[in-house]
This record gives C-alpha cells, sequence and structure tokens, in this order.
C-alpha cells in the first residue's frame, strides 16, 4: 500500500473514531436531559416575584413523552400551555409563590415525617383553599421537595372513586384535581435539586425506577441565579 | 549456533505430528475444570438458600402455600441421576468393545435425560406457587432453572458423542477427510483417528455428568427434603 | 498433523459473504430484532409484569439472547456443534482462509486470536479511557454542569465496568493466548474454537455494554449493588449482560488456559522450569474458572429479578442485598487478583532479560503468586466492613485481607533481588516494569489503610479507595500491560515499535498517572465520596489538578496510539528474532512465529532465566531432521 | 544493542559490600524520617478531632503511616541505590550479571518480617476496633460497645435524603442530625429502600443505610461543631446531592431545639405510631428490623 492511501485511511479512521466519539458524546449530553426553562419575572415593590404552576399527572401521555405511562410533573408556561420541563430558573432572592394541581391518586409516603409541610412561608400550605399543617401521609400523591432549602410538602392525591379522573395529561381543570398553594422565598444562589419521595413509579420496585430517576419528570432543579 | 526450533518457510508437510492421545487428555481435563465452575456457579444458590432461610426478611422465606412438591423433584432428580448412570455404563461397555451395549444405553441415556427435562417443565407449571413468592420461590425457580440450562447442554453433548457412534458403526478406519467437522471441502482429518476420541470424550463426559447429576441430587436434598 | 490450514484461499467476496464478523452483526443485528418483537407479539402484554412501563423484560433479554446467538451463528460457531450433533467427527480447527480476512473471522490460530484481543480489547480500552475523561470534565467544578443529572452515573458505571470487563482479560487473551502455547512447547491451544469464542464473546459484550446509553444507561456503577440495579432502566440489562458474558468468557479463558498448560508441557518442561508468566497465567486462570461462575450466577440471579419477578435482593419479600454483596464480592476479590497477578507475573518475567541476572527464588515467587491466589479467597467481606455484615468476623477479615501482604511482598523480594547487581538496560518495557514497582507498592501499602477496620471507616467509599485501586489496577496491570505490548509486540508483528516515543510515552504515563491519583488519596481523605457528581467547593483545585492530569494521560495515550499505528503502519521496520537478548523459547523464533510454531516439539532441560550460566542449552534434540534440509 | 545470550562474558568480581551500604543507609533514612512522619504527617491525616472515636481513627492513621515508613525508605533507598549502581554500561557488549538463583537466609529475614509487620497491625486494628467500634456500622448484633448511658438515634436513608428520629425525646423526627456534646450516641441506620451509607465525616462515622437491616454504630461527641453527612453509597439518580450540615450542640440548644422541633413534630404526630413509653414498638414505626430480622 502506498503511503498516501495509508495516511487517507488513518484519516478517515480518525474522522469516524471522531465522528463516533461526538455521537456518544452528544448523545450523553442529552440522555433524558431537558433545558432550564425561565419563569416569567414580576416585579413588586422592587422586589422579584414569581407565579409558579405546576401539575402532576399519573400518565405524562404519548403528546408530550416518548414513555406515555410515566407519572411527570408538568409546568405551565407564560402561553398557558403545560409543558414536560423540570429544570427552572429563578432568581435569588425572590418570593415564588406555587400552585400545584393535582390530578394523580394517593401511593402513601415511606416515611411519614415527609407529610409534614416544612420549609415555605408559615410551615403551612393550603390544600384546596384551607390551610393545612399535616397530609395523611397514607394519603399522600406525591411531594414537592427540595432537601437543600429544607422545603417538603406532600402533595394529597386525588379520591380513587372520584367522578372525572385525568387519563393522559395534559389534564383539563375539568379533571378531578386537588390545588395545592404555598409560598417560599429563594436565597442565594446555586443549582437546587428537586425531586418526589413518594414511591409513585408505579411498576417499579420500591416505586423509584423510571420516572422518578429521570430528569423531567419526578426531578429537576432550582437554577438559582443572582 | 543450534539448530533453529522453526524456519519462516516451513510447509506443514514438514511439521512433526501431534500424539492423537493429546486431545483426549484435552477433553478429560477440561471435564473436570468444567466441573469446577460448575461447583461454583451452583454454590452461590447454596448460598442463597441458606442464607436467605437464616435471614427470612420480613417472614417471606417461606410463606403459607410455598412447598416445592417432592413427587416431582423426585422424579426430576431420578431421570437426571439414571441418565448419569446409564452414561457411566455405558463407558464401561465402550471400554470392553461391546460398542452395541454402548450405543443402547447411550440413547436410553439420552431419552431419560430428555424426559427429565420435560418432567421439570411439568413441574414448574404443577407447583402451587410462582418466583414471585418469597426467597425459597426465588431459590427454587432460579436454581432449578439454571439446572435445566446445565442438564440441556450436557445432553447435547452426550447427544454428540452418540450421534458419531453411530454415524459409524459400520466404518472400519477413518472416516471420509470431507467428514471432518462435516466441511465437505476438506482435504484431510487434523486428528489422526479422529474416531477413537469418542473414548476420551465419553469418559469426560461421563464425569460431567455424573458430577452434574451429584447437584442434582444436591439440589433435591436442599429443596424437597429440608 | 496433515492439515487444510494453508488451503488456497477463496476470492475476497466468498470471503466477505462467508462466515466472518460482518455476516455476523448482520445476523446479530437480526437476531436482536427477531427476539424483540417476536417476544412482544409472542408473549404479549400477558407476560408483561412491569404493566406501566412501555417495554417488557423479559423482550430485552430475548432481545440480546437473539442477538448473541445470531452474531456467533455469523461468525460461524454453530457450524462446528452442528455437524457434531449429526454425528459428524471432531476436528481441531476451522477452515483457516490465510490474509487479513482471518483476523476479522472465527480463526483457531492462537496467534491469530492474540492479536485479535490485542487490538479489541485496546478499543474498549480506549472507549473506557473516554469515558473517564468525560468523568474528569464533569469534576471540573463543584456541581452539575456538563451531564445531566444520572448520566455521571451511566459514565461512571461504564467506565468501571467496561474497565473491569476488558482488562480481565487484558494481558490473559492477548498475551496468554500468544505466547502460552510457545512457551510450553505446543502448537495451539488445548480448545482452539473455545479460544475464539472467548474473544468474540467479549466483542459482544463490550457492544452490549457501550449500548447501554441508548437504552437510559444505569445507575450502579460497576458493582451494579441490588436493589439499586432492580429499579434500573433497561439500561441496567447491558450491564448485566456484559458481565456475565465476560463472566463466560473469562470461565472459558482459564479453563483453556488451565488445560492447555497442564496437558500439552512439551518433554522436558517441569513445573519448575515453566517460566514465571505461565505461573502468573495459571495462578490467575484458577481464580477465573472458580470466581467467575459465582459472578453468572449472582447476575443470573439479578437477571430473574428483573425479569421473572424473583426476590433474591428484596428485602420486604425474602431476599437479602446483603446476599447481592456477598456472592459479588465472592468474585469481586478473586476479581481484582484476576487483574493483578498477571501484572506480576510480566514483571516477574521480564526483569531477568533485562537485569541479566537469573529470576531470584524462582519457588518463592510461584509460591506468592500461588499463596495470593489461595487467600484472594478469604478476604471478600473487606469491602463490607461498614456494611453491617459479620460485625464480629471483621477482625478476621481484617487479619487475611493483612495476610496476602505477605505473598504479594513475595513478589517484591524476587523482583528486587534479581534487579540487585544486575546489569540492568533502561528498555521501555523495563521502564514501565520499574514503575510497577512503585505504583504498587504506593497501592499496597494505602491497601493496608483500607483493611484496617478503623481507618476504613472514613476512607471506605471514598476517593482514597478509589485511588487506591487504581494504583494497583492501572499501576499494577495497565503498566505491566504496556510493558508486555513493548516487550512482545515486535515479536507479534515482526515489526518494531518506536523506542523514543515509547520512552515519550511512559513518561508522560507515569508522570501524570501520578499526578492524576496521588491527590486522589488527599482528596478521599478530605471527605470526597465515589460516584458522587457534587463534592465540596473547597476541593475544586485538588480536583481540576486531577482533572488536568487526567487529561493529559489521556494525550499520553494517545502518544501510544500514534507510536502503534507509526510504527506498524508506517516504518514497518522489521524486528528482529531476538531483539532483547532474551533465554525465553519464544524469542527463539522467526519474528513473526510462524503458523505451526515448531518444525519439531522442543524439549526442555533448564528454565529460560539461566542469565550468566553459559550458553542456553539447545532445544531440539540431538538427530531431530525436522525443517529444511 | 542486543546481547547476545549465548556468549555473555563472565561480569568482572564486585568486591563492594552492596548490600551494608543499603542497610546503613535505609536505617539512617528511616531513623530520621519515622519520627518526623510520626509528629508532623500523622495529626494532619482526617477525620479529625470530632468524636472519640475520630479521635482514635487518627491515631490508628498516625500509627500505621508511622509503620509504612520504613518500609517506604527501603524500596526508596534500595532503587535509588540499586538503579544508579547496576546499571548496564550505555556502550560496549551487555554483560550478564551474577546468576544468583536464591539465599534461603534474605527469604526467611523477609517471610519473618512482613509476617511481624502484618500481624502487629493486625491485632492492632482489632484491638482498636473492640475498643468502641471505631465508628463503623457493626451491624444489628454489635460486638464493639461502649459503656454507660448512650442516647439513642435512628437514622433512615430514603432516596435521597436522610432523616434522624430521636426515639427517647418522644420519637420527633427532624432531616437534619442535630447531637448534644460529650454525649455517647447510639447511631441504628436503616434504609427504605435501596442501600445507602451513612457517613458523618468529621464524627468519624460510617455505616451502610440496609433495607430491613438495623446497622448500629457508635459515637462519642466532642465539643459542639457543624459536621457533614454525605450518603456514600451509590444509590441512584441524587446520589450526589445526598448530603447535609449536621451540628453538635450544647446540652442547653440541644434541648430548645428539641422543643422547637417537637412543636413542628406536633401536627404529623398523629399519624405516626406510638412511640415506645406509650406501649408502641421502639422506634416508632416499622423501620426498624424485629429482633428476627438480623442481618449477617
Amino acid at each position: 500500500m502506498r503511503v498516501g492511501v495509508k495516511l487517507v485511511l488513518v484519516a478517515a479512521v480518525v474522522v469516524a473514531a471522531g465522528v463516533m466519539i461526538g455521537f456518544y458524546v452528544s448523545n450523553l449530553t442529552t440522555l433524558a436531559g431537558s433545558p432550564a426553562y425561565s419563569l416569567p419575572v414580576q416585579n413588586v415593590n422592587g422586589h422579584p416575584v414569581v407565579n409558579l404552576e405546576i401539575q402532576t399527572v399519573a400518565a405524562v401521555g404519548p403528546q408530550l413523552s416518548r414513555n406515555p405511562d410515566w407519572v411527570s410533573y408538568l409546568v405551565r408556561n407564560t402561553s398557558g400551555q403545560w409543558k414536560r420541563e423540570t429544570v427552572w430558573s429563578l432568581p435569588a432572592n425572590a418570593t415564588v409563590h406555587v400552585t400545584i394541581y393535582n390530578f394523580d391518586g394517593a401511593s402513601g409516603l415511606r416515611n411519614p415525617f415527609l407529610a409534614r409541610p416544612q420549609g415555605m412561608a408559615g410551615n403551612r400550605i393550603m390544600v384546596d383553599g384551607k390551610p393545612t399543617d399535616a397530609v395523611d401521609p397514607n394519603e399522600a400523591s406525591h411531594t414537592f421537595a427540595v432537601p437543600a432549602l429544607g422545603i417538603i410538602l406532600a402533595i394529597p392525591g386525588v379520591a380513587d372513586d372520584a367522578k372525572d379522573q385525568c387519563g393522559y395529561a395534559p389534564c383539563p381543570m375539568s379533571n378531578a384535581h386537588r390545588t395545592i398553594k404555598f409560598t417560599f422565598h429563594t436565597t442565594t444562589p446555586g443549582h437546587f435539586r428537586w425531586q418526589c419521595f413518594v414511591p409513585c413509579a408505579a411498576g417499579w420496585i420500591d416505586g423509584f425506577g423510571g420516572p422518578m430517576q429521570t430528569i423531567g419528570y419526578m426531578d429537576g432543579f432550582l437554577n438559582v441565579k443572582a | 549456533m543450534a539448530e533453529p526450533l522453526a524456519y519462516e518457510g516451513t510447509s506443514y508437510e514438514v511439521v512433526e505430528e501431534e500424539p492423537p492421545e493429546l486431545l483426549g487428555r484435552n477433553l478429560v481435563s477440561a471435564s473436570y475444570l468444567l466441573a469446577g465452575a460448575t461447583a461454583f456457579f451452583f454454590i452461590a444458590f447454596v448460598f442463597a438458600y441458606f442464607y436467605l432461610r437464616s435471614l427470612n426478611n420480613g417472614g417471606m422465606w417461606k410463606p403459607e402455600g410455598v412447598d416445592a412438591s417432592i413427587g416431582w423433584g423426585t422424579a426430576v432428580v431420578a431421570c437426571y441421576a439414571a441418565s448419569a448412570l446409564l452414561v457411566r455404563l455405558g463407558v464401561a461397555d465402550h471400554r470392553a468393545l461391546r460398542r452395541d451395549q454402548w450405543r443402547l444405553k447411550g440413547v436410553v441415556a439420552l431419552l431419560v435425560g430428555v424426559v427429565g427435562l420435560v418432567l421439570q417443565v411439568i413441574a414448574w407449571t404443577h407447583e402451587g406457587f410462582g418466583p414471585a413468592d418469597g426467597g425459597f420461590a426465588s431459590v427454587y425457580f432460579g436454581w432449578t432453572a439454571f439446572l435445566f440450562l446445565f442438564v440441556l447442554g450436557t445432553l447435547l453433548w452426550l447427544e454428540m458423542t452418540v450421534a458419531t457412534s453411530y454415524r459409524y458403526r459400520k466404518t472400519d478406519g477413518p472416516p471420509p477427510a470431507g467428514h471432518a467437522s462435516g466441511d465437505p471441502h476438506r482435504e484431510a482429518h487434523d486428528i489422526r483417528d479422529p474416531l477413537s476420541l469418542v473414548r476420551a470424550e465419553l469418559v469426560g463426559l461421563s464425569f460431567y455428568w455424573t458430577f452434574l447429576a451429584g447437584i442434582a441430587v444436591v439440589s433435591w436434598v436442599i429443596l424437597y427434603l429440608i | 498433523m496433515t492439515d487444510a490450514a494453508v488451503a488456497p484461499s477463496p476470492p475476497l467476496w466468498r470471503r466477505l459473504l462467508g462466515f466472518n464478523l460482518l455476516t455476523g452483526v448482520v445476523l446479530g443485528i437480526g437476531g436482536w430484532y427477531v427476539g424483540w418483537f417476536g417476544a412482544h407479539s409472542i408473549v404479549g402484554p400477558s407476560l408483561d409484569y412491569f404493566g406501566d412501563i412501555d417495554y417488557n423484560e423479559l423482550s430485552v433479554y430475548l432481545a440480546y439472547i437473539g442477538g448473541i446467538v445470531g452474531f456467533l451463528v455469523g461468525l460461524g460457531f454453530f457450524n462446528y456443534p452442528f455437524a457434531r450433533l449429526r454425528g459428524y467427527p471432531p476436528s481441531l480447527r476451522e477452515k483457516e482462509t490465510g490474509g487479513w480476512t482471518r483476523y476479522f473471522s472465527l480463526c483457531t490460530d492462537h496467534k491469530v486470536v492474540g492479536i485479535q484481543y490485542l487490538w479489541g480489547i485496546g478499543l474498549f480500552f480506549f472507549i473506557g479511557g473516554l469515558n473517564a475523561m468525560l468523568i474528569r470534565t464533569e469534576l471540573l467544578r463543584p456541581h452539575h454542569q456538563v451531564f445531566p443529572a444520572g448520566t455521571y452515573l451511566t459514565l461512571v458505571g461504564m467506565h468501571g465496568t467496561m474497565m473491569m470487563g476488558m482488562m480481565s482479560s487484558g494481558i490473559l487473551g492477548p498475551f496468554a493466548n500468544y505466547l502460552i502455547p510457545i512457551m510450553i512447547g505446543a502448537r495451539r491451544m488445548a480448545f482452539p474454537r473455545i479460544e475464539a469464542l472467548t474473544f468474540w464473546l467479549l466483542m459482544a459484550a463490550g457492544a452490549i455494554l457501550t449500548t447501554t446509553i441508548f437504552f437510559g444507561g444505569f445507575p450502579t456503577g460497576w458493582t451494579g449493588y441490588a436493589p439499586l440495579s432492580n429499579e434500573g432502566n433497561p439500561g441496567m440489562d447491558n450491564y448485566i449482560l456484559f458481565f456475565a458474558l465476560v463472566g463466560i468468557s473469562m470461565t472459558l479463558l482459564g479453563l483453556n488456559m488451565i488445560a492447555t498448560i497442564v496437558t500439552m508441557r512439551a518433554p522436558g518442561l517441569t513445573w519448575t522450569r515453566l517460566p514465571i508468566f505461565a505461573w502468573g497465567v495459571l495462578s490467575t486462570a484458577v481464580l477465573m474458572v472458580l470466581a467467575a461462575p459465582v459472578l453468572v450466577a449472582v447476575l443470573a440471579m439479578e437477571a430473574l429479578d428483573r425479569t421473572a419477578q424473583t426476590t433474591f435482593f428484596v428485602a420486604a419479600a425474602g431476599g437479602s442485598n446483603y446476599l447481592y454483596e456477598n456472592l459479588f464480592w465472592v468474585f469481586g476479590h478473586p476479581e481484582v487478583y484476576i487483574l493483578a497477578l498477571p501484572g506480576f507475573a510480566i514483571v516477574l518475567e521480564l526483569l531477568p532479560v533485562f537485569s541479566r541476572k537469573p529470576l531470584w527464588g524462582y519457588r518463592l515467587a510461584v509460591g506468592g503468586l500461588l499463596g495470593v491466589s489461595l487467600l484472594s479467597w478469604f478476604v471478600w467481606q473487606h469491602h463490607l466492613f461498614v456494611s453491617g455484615i459479620n460485625g464480629d468476623l471483621r477482625p478476621f477479615y481484617m487479619l487475611s485481607t493483612e495476610l496476602i501482604s505477605i505473598p504479594t511482598g513475595f513478589t517484591f523480594l524476587c523482583g528486587m533481588m534479581t534487579l540487585w547487581r544486575g546489569s540492568i538496560r533502561f528498555t521501555v518495557p523495563m521502564l514501565f516494569c520499574l514503575a510497577w514497582f512503585f505504583n504498587f507498592l504506593l497501592g499496597g501499602l494505602s491497601g493496608v489503610f483500607l483493611s484496617d477496620v478503623p481507618s476504613d471507616v472514613t476512607t471506605h467509599g471514598s476517593f482514597f479507595s478509589m485511588a487506591h485501586f487504581h494504583y494497583t489496577i492501572m499501576g499494577g496491570l495497565v503498566f505491566t500491560f504496556f510493558a508486555a505490548i513493548y516487550y512482545w509486540v515486535p515479536k507479534m508483528t515482526g515489526w518494531e515499535l518506536n523506542e523514543r516515543l515509547g520512552k515519550i510515552h511512559f513518561w508522560t504515563m507515569f508522570v501524570f498517572f501520578n499526578s492524576t491519583f496521588a491527590p486522589l488519596f488527599a482528596i478521599g481523605f478530605l471527605g470526597q465520596p465515589r460516584r458522587a457528581v457534587t463534592y465540596a467547593s473547597g476541593l475544586q483545585f485538588l480536583n481540576d489538578w486531577v482533572s488536568v492530569s487526567a487529561f493529559c494521560l489521556g494525550i499520553s495515550m494517545l502518544i501510544f496510539l500514534f507510536n502503534l499505528v507509526w510504527s506498524l503502519g508506517f516504518v514497518k521496520k522489521p524486528a528482529e528474532a531476538n531483539p532483547w537478548g532474551s533465554r525465553s523459547i519464544e524469542f527463539q523464533l522467526p519474528s513473526p512465529v510462524p503458523v505451526h510454531n515448531f518444525d519439531r516439539i522442543p524439549v526442555f532441560s533448564s528454565d529460560p532465566y539461566g542469565y550468566g550460566e553459559g550458553p542456553p542449552p539447545s532445544w531440539v534434540p540431538a538427530g531431530a531432521t525436522a525443517g529444511r534440509d | 544493542m542486543a546481547a547476545n545470550p549465548n556468549a555473555a562474558p563472565a561480569p568482572p568480581s564486585d568486591r563492594t559490600n552492596h548490600g551494608m551500604r543499603v542497610v546503613v543507609a535505609w536505617l539512617v533514612l528511616s531513623a530520621i524520617a519515622t519520627p518526623l512522619v510520626a509528629v508532623f504527617v500523622g495529626h494532619l491525616i482526617p477525620p479529625g478531632n470530632g468524636s472519640s472515636q475520630g479521635t482514635e481513627q487518627v491515631f490508628d492513621n498516625t500509627l500505621m503511616l508511622t509503620v509504612i515508613t520504613p518500609i517506604l525508605c527501603l524500596l526508596a533507598v534500595f532503587f535509588v541505590y540499586g538503579l544508579r549502581s547496576f546499571h548496564a554500561s550505555s556502550s560496549g557488549a551487555v554483560l550478564d550479571g551474577p546468576p544468583l538463583r536464591g539465599d534461603s537466609q534474605i527469604q526467611i529475614l523477609w517471610i519473618v518480617g512482613t509476617s511481624v509487620i502484618v500481624l502487629f497491625l493486625a491485632g492492632f486494628g482489632t484491638f482498636e476496633l473492640l475498643q468502641n467500634g471505631a465508628g463503623g456500622g457493626q451491624g444489628p448484633d454489635p460486638i464493639a460497645v461502649p459503656g454507660g448511658q448512650k442516647m439513642q438515634v435512628q437514622v433512615i436513608g430514603q432516596q435521597w435524603q436522610f432523616t434522624y428520629r430521636y426515639p427517647s425525646l418522644g420519637g420527633i423526627e427532624s432531616n437534619q442530625l442535630v447531637l448534644p456534646a460529650d454525649t455517647d450516641v447510639e447511631l441504628h441506620v436503616t434504609s427504605l429502600d435501596v442501600i445507602h451509607s451513612f457517613w458523618a465525616y468529621e464524627l468519624g462515622v460510617k455505616a451502610d443505610a440496609n433495607p430491613g437491616v438495623d446497622n448500629v454504630a457508635y459515637v462519642k461527641t466532642k465539643s459542639p461543631q457543624v459536621f457533614h453527612v454525605r450518603c456514600a453509597e451509590l444509590c441512584g439518580l441524587w446520589h450526589g446531592y445526598m448530603y447535609n450540615n449536621g451540628r453538635v450542640v450544647d446540652s442547653a440548644q440541644f434541648h430548645s431545639w428539641a422543643s422547637q422541633q417537637e412543636k413542628l413534630y406536633a401536627a404529623i404526630k398523629p399519624f405516626m405510631d406510638k412511640p415506645e413509653a406509650d406501649g408502641g414498638a421502639p422506634f416508632g414505626h416499622t423501620y426498624l428490623p424485629a429482633p428476627e430480622r438480623r442481618a449477617g
């Protein structure tokens, strides 16, 4: 073989390896990832305020995911649509008003202590308009928890015999649901993971596989930015 | 300068031939080693049995109604043991040059072994419990399933020796060259007198099959008796 | 042994469409889809144990079984068993085609398999190394930055699993397959088809592990601890299948090695004349044959847990995660000596050549290898000192673990005394062997901290233990792997490797290896746990230092790769038959070794270490007339 | 430079007593280095002085480092001396070295030496371990139990957080581990799902949290401080984020923290099982394995 041919061969192999490595790395960087979603910030008296509206659904549906039967969180964007985004950007030192619409039934908490709302203003949440200090751990459908900020609250589930249960997300408000409201304050900048503590991934052992260990479903980040 | 050990250009015709009993020694030593590997594979299940039994986590070692049927188990293991015994007797026949009797025993051993496998499959469907029913059920199904696979492999090996014995039952001298590996393009055998290897193969097989039947007996004692 | 081995080769198109890698891959992919859709259509939803999730575990396994069977059918591994099932007589080798295509097909020449192993394992070694680079990229900052959460775990797991699984055969695969028959004066391994099978199984395994990223990866690291592995994505099954295939491959490789060394030694090659490399291979092979089946068994249980819903490792349902930990480490600790022992053997094999002295304390060295091999069975719970298993047995495991340093010390003593008053030549392979002393000393002494329960409380599961096993495995195995490459590749290929580039490779690798892993001892002591994507911000400087060193280490590997391609592809300087002045028998043969190894089986009358003891005896018995007249 | 193995000339006789030189150099170097390491390096080794167990680990590490130093010195002296003195001449033919094939005295000396070191270290480690468990998880039947009154704390791992339950404080639970100073603490570590490992770094405590297993570890706190808790066993997606601070506080602060925590806890109390004082199970809930579910 002539040297030129060999060089071309080597170059081809190097290029092929480069392409494959690039493909490999890009596959890894996008594996189950979702980009950060910036929430719209209002300014009240020079103080940033964010309204965060989220939905928890039993089955995310084919419209939003390759895994239609996975349980998931959804967030409402500025145009009022529900998106399956779980990495949220927030400003530092902001007040965040959270509204959670839960369309899912109860799975029960494994550690009942986590049914005590903690870390939000007044250590108290509003469930369907009623102030609540403790959710029955067996009624818990999901939790919204940011352990690094000390925020943990259980979300009570929709009764099993409720009419008009939501099938696939996004669920219209006419379906049976519970509404949870609370407020918390962000402090210093940082990346804070949030997750669900209820073993709600049906089908997996301990209820903790699949969506429970995949960003974009039951896990995400609060990216608090200065 | 001493005589070189090899010349680069030497063709195969001048290369010294391998002693024909070498492959026989290879085969017999391999059966011992394979028996060692098999023993360690099943030791894992023996360990699992006694470990999980002594822990009895959650009282789920052997819940109500989980008991392997000793009737089926005895039938299966008896088939395995009988087949192994027949092969041993067949080796004696082969040594005594009673080739037709060996072939008969070989075929019967094969059939008895297959009956054992069929009985095992029936036994699985007739146990009143499934693999998910606690520690014992796990060990029972895991152990018998992998014993099934090992026995299946051994019976295939037995079939090979029996088939070779049958195919050349009327042949004196070496089989045609094109029969090597069943490859019609072969111009020669690479083993001098390949049929002489049947004896060595049989000795190795007989040792291994007896060993495996011994493991089956151990499984019978552990899974059904105690 | 008349043979059709040198039959005229058929035309290229016949060779491409015959049984080879191409058909293997095509049928492998085909088999995968047959298994996958077959399972889905036949099994249907009734056996879809998982109800809510969108795949069924059974079809995953059937898909891979279909894929592996298809791959092996395509390579031609089933031709021989089917012929035997139809009663055709046994034969030793597949029809060999000659030429370059035999490297991409089922070839029963042990020298071809050795070279296949070298390139195949090298490929996956570099993929594993690439993962390490990505891990260090992520750890440049104390929090998440490059890869999404979860992917880091997949990277860590792939790096560890790939390296552990592939490098278990890292020396026995390429070098023992190539050299053991020659060293013991034989023309083949005991089971040439099984030899080829071990290689192709390993390649199938590597492909399966690499594709785990398409199936969600796996979160468990290389240990695959249940019950976390019960929770994992379908990518977890890739891990299980990879390691199970590696386990089968290792068992067969070890079996073949033992059978070969025990039954095929040439006349006169008594146990005390066996090269120390063969002893190292033997002691490793014993561990492989006996330990790898335990791995296969525990992974089989895990696969049953995931498919048939057994409860081996589910505490609430009568299982126990301790069962997994015990069984895994019953395999796992012999496994680390499967990695380390061939390194010992290569060091002891090469030192006499480059200090031109006999191996000092041959029997002690053999005793050391066998002693490590034996003791390695009695130490596994030192991986579980804080796990709560058998708290009262910890003093025993502490003792047995520290006892292992006695036979390991034999290797040090024999190596050092072989150097003593020798006439040392600092060639590239020798440099790698000398670096082994440095690395393994640090690795071994840091192991003393881990074997001591009070110290282990802090160091267990931290970067300290990570640094420790990189010092022993990378410093102990990979360095000797390169020593073996520089020492034997000229013999295997017939072309020399560039010595200057080799020295550059050595010095960069040695410096950056230590610069990468020495700070990790400190990082571990300062409280950074393994496999965690975040760390205390105060440790950022050290971590950045390590990352930059690791990148340089990666560049050093590229220098090696360049040397390999440059020397073997472009320069092609023919190697002398005996470039190192070795008395070992493989260097008395032409480079590369002819297909039949020896014209006449040699007769041994001494071990290969008689430096300074007069001229080596002839291997050819008097009156032999084989070969050219 | 291929040496012809067939015609190696005999090496010139070498009268230098290399062995004596190495031994002397080693003794001198060790005599200097060992005390220096023991005094100046040893105490720098973590985990530090956060608890009795931590202090003991530092002592243990110091001792091992001290034992290791002469070994390092021996190898260093040997290789520096050996590689300088025994290399082949860069020009001319490579000579064979003297054909030394072994020396039973050196072998016996080496075996005895390594055995003594190894047995000493194992014996010492056992002694240290049996004193008070060295902060490691010992499983449900601890063999090294410190005497005296101990405060029980249950550490509950789950994906992905540790919570801490205080049976002696009416079963209150907390997200943060708060301990009183100068107290013997008995940690009962367990998990609700997969394997975690509770690692209180500054306290020198590490114990795996296994589902269905009660893994006991002991620690005696010292002065008030903040310490770090991390999970040290891979447990899934958020393993890297499973960390928190803990606090050792003085007695008064501890009690005020406890009453504050009790208030927070009161709302959830009706849903929790009864504490031991009211006739319930020792740890309030079924997390702690029953005695027959011993592991080991």
